[in-house]
């Protein structure tokens, strides 16, 4: 019982925090202060304080889309273990359904965005589409490195067979795996070098330019969903990288908690020191982390035969 | 007596019908002609071993099979040709007081070939049949069909007189056994088959195949083929497809069976099925893409004529496959012949290309074209279908690459068909839709056919089925 | 009498040697005529070298074939030229010398040929075999090198007359019937031709086949 | 329970000849046929449900004098299963086909709909249970014509009559390699009797090999294996929607039961027989899908998008019989289980969007996706089920297409860490490729459904547009509620399968599947109640405050038009680049020129692969050989004598050069 209240305290609560870090880290290297490292928790609490705009054009499509993507990202989290190796709804294939609850709410936005007829809006959901497909194939192979040798594609079995990932030396396939999870990370939550969240120019924009037309409380959970759905993905990277205890303990909230502020605090030197790539060129870099998975299955298959 | 109705009686009233200026009374000369010579058949088929005349008449189950096909052709073909010869002929120059007699002529001669074992006369028969339907041919008097006319004869007679040769060098063959003269009667000639001398007997099955095989159909012989029946009217192509084939090619099956007696029929067999592949292969070349529909179906009987001989050349099961193949090709042949003829009444062309929209401006023709076309393209549940897979299968446990050579050249023949014949069939006619009933005697025939060839397929009467393998036995099959 | 038969042979081959070389179609007639009569002869001068049939068959098929061959159907043949009112000469399509030596060519065949295929029983002449395939060959050869109508019936009838030949081998083992029916056919043959060519006369201008081919794929 | 199918094939035929007789009033024959075939479904659905439930298995051999073969049917848990699938969806197809048929009478003929229609049916249903290779091939080949007449049904429309062109000449060559696989199996058994097959082919043996090949490729071309899909996106739009549902939905699925039917009867499969299908499947599933992307005729892209699931189906036939082979009960009872779940799937959505592009085509007389739009406000019922059937087809959660590739997921992660590694491998390799499938099928849908009911209408097409009438709308609204309850309750369709799978794999691995299918449920009802309470949290947010109406924001752009939305081309146009090299395109550019251009155009066409760069040149090679052929026959008699004599020489010296030489 306490092990889901905490898991469902740590799922809502703590995601808009790495936002706050990311956005720390980068004033940091840029010499500024920057905004206070909770800023992401105001702005949410601003706009769901505020009324809302509809477009003329729009159906319920428009208005379903962040519910639907900020609640399948939730029940997504609720599937995948965070403090310890269990998951409030974890069960034997939860990988694939963990994928596909992130397939919905993509689903979901774009259709919002083609909802309101705009050409901006449209152009977001068509590169969105674009960077999907080949960050698909990335998340599955690495999710297939990490449950082969768990003999079962669930989450709390690939993590109970995880050895001390890198630091034992065991699997040089958990590192492709790693590597390959955090490009997927960094493509689905639109962060640079496949988007950038703060420009300022719809043409550029990706992510941001899809929810354009929402405002008040459905921004509120567009930016939450995002900030949880990059919470949870970091969650998974921290599982490979990190012992994290197969029980609940304080060390394994600890630890879980470390890890996403540590990934947190890389994205935003990443973000500082890497520049933006062009956007034909983002699919070779997806398709590259899925690559590098393959290698790594292929590893760790034949590690698992020998 | 029978036998009499059979041949002669035909022939004298042809002799009868020459003098009568009359159409109608020439009509019921040839439709008398035409029910007699079924009634006989039909009490043919109650006596159980077949039946002898005198050297010169003999009646097997072969001859039985073959003179059924043909009896129940020509009376479908003279009640089709009423219309042709009451209401005129569209506007083109005939000679309809030709059609009647030649039309019986060649009645008795087809039917001589089948009643009778003694090769020299069968021979005539055979000749004699050219010379009958040569005049049927140039029913229209053109250019065309007059050239038609003249290959049809010359080619003919040349291949004939090789296969004159043949039967001599069949008895010379047999003048080796012993000092009894052997005379040319099938089966003096069986009984002393296996003493014959080979390089002879070879000779005489090479010529016959040849000679005989002219008059069949078989590639590369067939050249008179398309021309004829695209030129001949429409009863008489069905005839020539559906009746006269199967003369000749009965005619080679005597041969084959002495083969048989001989001992060793297997290099027989090798001749029948190089020609018959020939045959198919050449026939599908000229089906797909086919601009005259007339030339089309000439075609397919080409096409089939060459799978009856890969049929007889496997031997085994494949023979009784050949035999229900000749039947059911005969039956639906004759039935599409009819059909194109309704076509050209109502497009007043055999082109292709200028026929759309049957199934608008003629309904009941284009549905029976349609079933047609399947059937003889060997689909289920025709009756085509049944045959062509007995010998495909017996093919394919044989010589695995001949079945698969075998059913590769259907496909194409059957494609090439459709392809054909579907876009005459849908589309919206360019000329304006004028509902013109169609006649019931144009309608009833085809009709007829067409359901007889899907009782072919769901429902093989046994006493059929038995004949058929009969026939088959004296094949060695 | 054996000579004779050979006698009556070669004069045949000479026949054949002459319709082919001759440029004039009047007498590419007259020679079938003259070969019609050899072959009616070749039965009666077979019998008397004892080639034994009954003497009734003999007579009746000598009568017939001297009827038909050497003088009805040359009748109808010209009958035909005459009326088609064609030119008078053959236009072969290979030159007339060429098709000599090819006839010559095909003699020799022919000889070669009876070498490989030998009768089970000896001929009652050397020569009957050759002359029998040579006959058929030629007949081949005007049918195939000649572009008139007319020639082409020539042509069938040399290779009837071949078949013919090679009928006397085993003349007893065809009831006469038989052979009368053989040559009535032929004979119906060559008029129905006479016919078909008089049509085509009438249509097309004049009976040069090469007109018809209008038929084709 | 043969006796009640029996009695709905009889009702069909009976049907179909009362819809035939009656052609010349078009509302009698669509009464009659509509009626008979609702009947017919009714009844064989009953019938076929219970005998899958009571996986019973029964056989009837008829006295009947064909010339070879016999009328021998049968039923057990494998053709149950397909009998439902064809009894269901055709009985939803035949309510929504009364309704769209409705506007054609007086315009045109209806009675070849109806009677090929129910014929149709009738023969699928024969087909399922036949028992004999030639009852077997005469089902087959009348399903095969009654189609190819239902999709030439408007041939007064040029690009119909090529398409049925087309069909035919796919489905008779295909159906050649049937012939030659139950000839050869008939030879050696010495009888067409599947039980007699089963008895007498060695297992894995070559003869198998070659059954099995010529299986893949006879059965492959009726299901849509790349590349032998040529023919179905172009049948598919030139039928009328309610028979292209049923061909897609039913029809190529009986390329997969035949692919079942003959590994039954080939006996336990060796493993290359899977791998082979996984690469087929992942050919087929990712051209399938890529193809789907570049169309803009709709129908034409839910006919690739048929391929693609035929190549999912493929990929849990692969795991399935590669875990078989290996006796690895898991993988091959997920593989199978999968397999046949996508038939069932794939066969109610696809029906389902068939019948959303039919009542769009009705509504608007467009099938071209790029002149549609906003589509959402004039036809809402159409509209909401279409969705449905997007979020089915994409597999995502809550709709039963999840169910099925989940399965096969599950059973390839297992065989990777169950078999051998080189078998893994390639099992393995159907893990990323559903991967790519599944994102590529998102993007897919999402622009079909974006781009036809969302945001602005792009032409006047869609002014005009009124919503399906109640016939349509009904099968659609069921159809939707089903794909809804198998996604939700996947754990009862799979045990309802179960007996059907366990014809090809005794395992009891399926109690473990089970209660994981279960926690889906859980999952997905979580789901719904986390959206319900967003849905009253936002309706609570709100309250009180001022909730606006306004233009979309143009980002500063005063005078928006509809132009100028994203086309569904420029949609796709970046996530194909890395794809283009398998894409053949033809570019049209004329313009823009001289100092004062006046107008300039570019047009692209997006090709198919194996259409444009394999099948068009051999058939242009094959008619150019044909053409060679026939100068033999060029009129001139001289010429033919010639032909006689070669013949008669050259089979002379053939024959005597052997015998004289002594």
């Amino acid at each position: 019982m306490l092990e889901i209240v905490i898991h469902i305290a740590l799922l809502i609560l703590f995601p808009p925090l790495l936002l706050g870090l990311i956005n720390k880290t980068k004033s940091w290297f840029a010499g500024r202060t920057g905004p206070p490292l909770l800023q992401a928790y105001f702005d949410i609490a601003k706009l769901l304080r505020k009324g809302a705009v509809y477009s003329r054009t729009t159906t319920w499509v428009f208005r379903a889309g962040p519910i639907v993507s900020l609640g399948s990202v939730l029940s997504a989290g609720l599937i995948l273990p965070l403090a310890s190796n269990v998951a409030p709804l974890g069960f034997t294939g939860d990988v694939i359904l963990f994928a596909y609850l992130l397939g919905l709410s993509r689903f979901f936005t774009m259709a919002a965005a083609l909802d309101t007829g705009s050409a901006f809006e449209g152009m977001g959901a068509s590169r969105e589409a674009a960077f999907a497909v080949p960050a698909e194939p990335a998340l599955f192979l690495s999710l297939a490195i990490v449950c082969i040798p768990a003999k079962a594609a669930s989450f709390q079995a690939a993590w109970d067979a995880l050895p001390w990932a890198l630091w034992g030396g065991a699997h040089p396939a958990y590192l492709a795996a790693a590597i390959a999870l955090f490009a997927v990370m960094l493509a689905e939550n639109s962060r640079i070098p496949v988007d950038d969240p703060n420009t300022h120019l719809e043409l550029t924009m990706i992510h941001e330019v899809m929810v354009l037309d929402h405002s008040g409380p459905d921004f509120a959970f567009i930016l939450y969903g995002s900030a949880m759905k990059l919470f949870i993905i970091a969650a998974l990277l921290v599982h490979v990288l990190l012992p994290i205890p197969e029980h609940l303990s304080w060390t394994g909230v600890i630890l879980l908690c470390l890890g996403e502020a540590a990934l947190a605090v890389l994205i935003g030197v990443v973000e500082s020191v890497v520049a933006r790539l062009r956007l034909t060129r983002v699919p070779q870099f997806l398709i590259g982390a899925s690559v590098l998975a393959g290698i790594g299955l292929a590893i760790a298959l034949y590690r698992g035969a020998a | 007596m029978v036998f009499a109705v059979l041949v002669a009686f035909p022939a004298l009233l042809g002799l009868v019908a020459l003098y009568t200026r009359n159409v109608r009374v020439a009509l019921t000369l040839l439709l008398v002609g035409a029910g007699m010579h079924l009634l006989a058949t039909g009490w043919l088929w109650t006596i159980p071993g077949g039946l002898e005349l005198s050297w010169m008449f003999k009646l097997d189950v072969l001859g039985l099979l073959f003179l059924t096909l043909t009896s129940i052709l020509f009376l479908a073909a003279s009640l089709y040709s009423i219309p042709y010869l009451m209401h005129g002929t569209h506007g083109e120059q005939a000679a309809p007081h030709r059609f009647i007699p030649c039309l019986l002529w060649f009645l008795s001669c087809m039917s001589l070939v089948a009643t009778t074992q003694h090769l020299a006369l069968m021979w005539a028969a055979v000749e004699g049949t050219t010379l009958a339907s040569a005049p049927l041919v140039y029913f229209y008097r053109r250019k065309s069909a007059l050239e038609a006319a003249w290959k049809y004869l010359l080619l003919c007679s040349v291949g004939i007189a090789l296969a004159l040769l043949g039967t001599f060098f069949l008895g010379i063959a047999a003048t080796a056994s012993s000092q009894t003269h052997a005379g040319l009667s099938l089966s003096s000639l069986m009984s002393v088959a296996p003493t014959m001398a080979k390089p002879w007997l070879k000779a005489a099955f090479v010529l016959a195949l040849v000679g005989y095989g002219t008059k069949m159909g078989l590639a590369p012989m067939h050249t008179w083929l398309p021309d004829t029946h695209s030129q001949a009217p429409s009863p008489v192509s069905a005839l020539l497809s559906g009746a006269l084939l199967n003369c000749a090619f009965l005619a080679i099956l005597r041969f084959y069976q002495i083969c048989i007696a001989s001992g060793d029929a297997a290099f027989a067999r090798t001749l029948l099925i190089t020609m018959g592949i020939i045959s198919i292969a050449v026939a599908c070349a000229f089906m797909v893409r086919q601009r005259d529909y007339k030339r089309l179906f000439a075609y397919s009987s080409i096409e089939n004529m060459g799978i009856m001989a890969v049929g007889v050349g496997l031997g085994g099961m494949a023979v009784y496959g050949a035999m229900f193949h000749a039947v059911s090709h005969s039956v639906c042949k004759a039935g599409l012949f009819f059909v194109a003829g309704n076509v050209l009444r109502e497009f007043g062309t055999t082109r292709v290309s200028e026929v759309r929209g049957l199934t608008q401006r003629l309904p009941v023709s284009g549905v029976l074209l349609t079933i047609l076309m399947l059937a003889i393209g060997g689909t289920p549940p025709f009756g085509p279908f049944w045959s062509e897979f007995i010998i495909f299968q017996t093919a394919i446990g044989s010589h695995p690459w001949l079945g698969i050579v075998f059913v590769t050249l259907l496909a194409i023949a059957f494609l090439g068909m459709g392809g054909v014949l579907l876009p005459m069939l849908q589309g919206s006619s360019s000329s304006p839709i004028q509902n013109r009933k169609e006649s019931t005697l144009s309608v009833v025939t085809p009709l007829a056919m067409a359901c007889g060839v899907l009782a072919l397929g769901v429902y093989l009467p046994p006493v059929l089925s038995d004949l058929l393998h009969r026939a088959a036995g004296l094949l060695g099959g | 009498m054996k000579d004779y038969a050979d006698l009556l042979l070669l004069l045949v081959a000479v026949s054949n040697l002459y319709i082919v070389a001759t440029s004039r179609l009047n007498s590419c007639v007259r020679a079938s005529a003259i070969q019609g009569a050899a072959l009616a002869l070749l039965p009666l001068v077979l019998w008397t070298s004892g080639f034994n049939v009954q003497l009734f068959h003999l007579a009746v098929i000598c009568a017939g074939t001297l009827a038909i061959k050497a003088i009805v159907i040359p009748i109808l043949v010209s009958r035909a030229i005459r009326e088609a009112n064609v030119r008078r000469e053959v236009d072969p399509s290979v030159s007339l010398h060429s098709s000599v030596l090819l006839a010559g060519l095909l003699m020799g065949i022919s000889f070669w040929m009876s070498t490989v295929l030998v009768l089970p029983r000896p001929a009652p002449t050397m020569l009957l075999v050759p002359v029998a395939f040579a006959t058929l060959l030629t007949g081949f050869l005007v049918l195939i090198s000649r572009r008139q109508a007319i020639t082409h019936v020539i042509g069938y009838l040399l290779i009837e007359n071949g078949v013919f030949i090679f009928g006397q081998t085993l003349a007893r083992e065809v009831p006469f019937a038989v052979e009368l029916g053989i040559l009535l056919d032929l004979l119906v043959g060559i008029f129905v031709m006479g016919i078909a060519i008089n049509h085509i006369s009438r249509e097309f201008d004049h009976i040069d086949t090469e007109l018809l081919s209008t038929l084709k794929d | 329970m043969l006796g009640w199918i029996g009695l709905s094939i009889g009702l069909l035929i009976g049907s179909a000849l009362g819809a035939a007789v009656a052609f010349r009033a078009d509302r009698s024959s669509l009464a009659i046929g509509t009626a008979g075939s609702i009947l017919a479904c009714v009844t064989g659905a009953a019938a076929s449900i219970a005998a899958l439930v009571s996986s019973l298995e029964e056989s009837f051999l008829a006295d009947w004098p064909l010339p070879i073969g016999e009328i021998h049917v049968g039923l057990d848990s494998l053709s149950a299963f397909f009998l439902a699938c064809i009894f269901v969806i055709s009985g939803l197809v035949t309510v929504y086909g009364a309704g769209y048929l409705r506007p054609y009478i007086g315009k045109r003929r209806l009675a070849p709909a109806l009677t090929f229609f129910n014929l149709l049916v009738a023969a699928m249903v024969a087909l399922v249970i036949a028992r004999d290779g030639i009852f077997f091939l005469v089902a087959w080949e009348v399903m095969s014509f009654a189609s190819f007449f239902l999709v030439t049904f408007e041939n007064d429309r040029e690009d119909v009559r090529r398409a049925g062109m087309t069909y035919l000449i796919a489905s008779q060559l295909g159906v050649a390699f049937l012939f030659a696989m139950f000839a050869l199996l008939g030879h050696s058994a010495g009888s067409f009797n599947f039980d007699s097959f089963a008895g007498n082919v060695p297992a894995g043996g070559s003869l198998a090999g070659i059954c099995f090949l010529l299986a893949v490729v006879g059965f492959g071309t009726k299901a849509g294996f790349v590349p032998l899909h040529i023919w179905l996106p172009d049948a598919h739009p030139a039928a009328p929607s309610h028979v292209s549902a049923l061909m897609s939905g039913v029809m190529i699925k009986m390329g997969i039961y035949g692919l079942l039917r003959t590994l039954l009867f080939l006996g336990s499969p060796p493993a290359w027989w899977g791998a082979l299908l996984v690469g087929i499947g992942i050919v087929t599933g990712i051209s399938g899908v890529l193809h789907a992307l570049t169309q803009r005729d709709i129908k034409r892209l839910l006919a690739y998008s048929s391929v693609e699931n035929i190549g999912i189906i493929a990929l849990g036939l692969g795991v399935g019989i590669i875990g078989q082979s290996h006796g690895n009960g898991a993988v091959a009872f997920l593989g199978y289980a999968g397999a046949l779940l996508h038939v069932f799937n794939h066969g109610l959505f696809k029906s389902l969007l068939f019948e959303g592009a039919g009542s769009v085509l009705h509504a608007t007389g467009t099938r071209n996706i790029e002149s549609l739009g906003g589509l959402y406000r004039h036809m809402p019922v159409t509209g909401l089920t279409f969705l449905a059937g997007s979020l089915a087809i994409c597999g995502l959660p809550l709709f039963n297409g999840f169910a099925s590739e989940w399965l096969v997921y599950l059973g390839a992660f297992q065989a990777g860490s169950g078999l051998p590694a080189a078998w893994g491998v390639t099992a393995i390799a159907a893990i990323p490729a559903l991967a790519l499938i599944g994102a590529l099928a998102v993007a897919c849908f999402v622009r079909a459904f974006g781009v036809v009911f969302l945001g602005e209408s792009r032409t006047e097409a869609v002014t005009g547009a009124h919503e399906a009438g109640i016939a349509m709308r009904l099968p659609m609204i069921v159809t939707a509620v089903l794909c809804a309850v198998v996604g939700i309750w996947p754990a009862g369709a799979l045990r309802l399968i179960a007996p059907a799978v366990q014809m090809f794999t005794h395992a009891a691995a399926t109690t473990e599947t089970l209660e994981s299918l279960t926690a889906i449920t859980r999952i997905a009802s979580v789901l719904a109640g986390l959206v319900i309470v967003l849905v009253l949290a936002r309706k609570v947010l709100l309250r009180g405050r001022e909730v606006s109406q306004a233009p979309t924001w143009g980002c500063g752009y005063a005078l928006p038009t509809p132009r100028m939305q994203y086309s569904a081309a420029s949609f796709v146009e970046p996530l194909l680049r890395p794809f283009m090299a398998l894409i053949p395109i033809r570019v049209r550019r004329d313009g823009p020129n001289g100092f004062f251009p006046v107008k300039a155009t570019y047009e692209e066409r997006l090709g198919d692969a194996a259409g444009e760069r394999v099948l068009a040149p051999a058939s242009r090679a094959f008619i150019q050989a044909l053409s060679r052929v026939r100068i033999i026959q060029q009129g001139r008699i001289q010429l033919y004598l010639v032909y006689i004599a070669a013949t008669l020489v050259i089979l002379l010296v053939w024959q005597l050069a052997g015998v004289t030489g002594r």
